[in-house]
């Protein structure tokens, strides 16, 4: 079990309705991770979504520690 | 040096032009995004941008890092606006120069295009007719890669 | 409507960017070119620019009005000084706006390159050393086109 | 014989010391008007020159007309 912190942005954090929380999760990777909230949360469909961890790009596959930031990121509308 | 920020208050481009200003360089290109009174056939009455800003300048930074290294300019930076917009407000500017004016249009030109796809910045459009969506995700979704399932 | 201007006096783009500003058209690429204070390795103290107005103002709008045949642009405009310039003064801005950037990009580009070969605008650079020369004719000769002898 | 007027610009200008002059010449064309007045001041060498008649370019084939305006148009460098 991992202890972790995710921050919300934009839709997703009006779907969810707040702008982050922490949570202890079994999740080994931050893609398991996505799925476990999806369930929880019933995620809009959304295009390609991606993942930061301690604020660096990374890999669906990246396995989650204790302490670390996880950020989904739908897709982006800069500009 | 910081080439890349982000703006919560309404900013003109004057006050950042000094950034790029530089003696040996006497082409200046840039490019700035202003909020449109319509898109995409509605009609936009505000909107709002919404930006996670510490990958944010990370990647913004990166961005124009790349510039530098794809084109032979003096200076560059970009900054763009978040929080709520009006009509006409700015929302992106990108100002470039170079000794010749091919780098400063191009590196220019590559800034805002990568910008665009790659800093984790949301626009959320709030129309004439009183509903609102989040571009690329609730409205022209379509427009978006393809979806991957993370797995 | 007029689309290309000479100035005597130093001006800034904020002066003309009204006239390109458009609530329809969210994208607004420019250009300026400043007075660098080197030139092809000589140092620069001051230049003069010399305009053959009447025919300078007609071949400046023909170049902006294939810029709207070419391009779906707004608004396209082009100011470009006359006189004598200082270091870092602005001797010439374009600003062009457009639905898209790929416009916007496209036209400013196509009326700088356009204004600098075809408008008949004389640049006349005092250097450091106490010499002078009128660009293409005295100095850089070679790179104007080669000399065709009129018949 | 036409009575024409010549603006001269820059290096053109400097060259022949004035910014113009009125002048009946038998010059046909206006290219016969550029040989005729280099060989009256020995113009520099010049690129391509260029040639406009009453503020429009033209060839240097252009019959010369009482009351043209005549300008030698040198390599420019705007911008």
């Amino acid at each position: 079990m991992a202890h972790i912190r995710i921050e919300y942005f934009a839709v997703l954090r009006e779907h969810v309705g707040r702008a982050g929380e922490e949570l202890h999760t079994s999740a080994a990777t931050v893609g398991e991770l996505y799925a476990e909230l999806d369930g929880r949360y019933a995620f809009p469909a959304l295009g390609q979504v991606k993942v930061a961890v301690n604020d660096e790009f990374r890999d669906w596959s990246t396995p989650l520690r204790d302490g670390d930031l996880v950020v989904f990121i739908p897709p982006v509308a800069g500009g | 040096m910081s080439h890349f920020a982000f703006s919560r208050e309404p900013f003109t481009p004057e006050r950042y032009r000094a950034l790029v200003t530089d003696p040996v360089a006497g082409g200046y290109a840039s490019f700035e995004g202003w909020v449109r009174n319509h898109n995409d056939g509605r009609g936009v009455q505000r909107l709002e941008y919404e930006g996670y800003e510490a990958l944010g300048l990370k990647e913004g930074e990166r961005v124009v890092a790349e510039a530098f290294e794809r084109f032979p300019i003096a200076r560059a930076h970009c900054v763009h606006r978040l929080g709520l917009l009006e009509i006409g407000d700015l929302a992106v500017w990108v100002g470039v120069t170079a000794a010749h004016r091919d780098a400063a249009f191009a590196a220019c030109r590559y800034i805002i295009d990568e910008v665009k796809t790659r800093v984790p910045i949301w626009k959320k459009e709030h129309y004439a007719a009183g509903d609102s969506g989040w571009i690329n995700c609730e409205v022209r979704a379509a427009d978006a890669p393809a979806g991957s399932a993370p797995r």
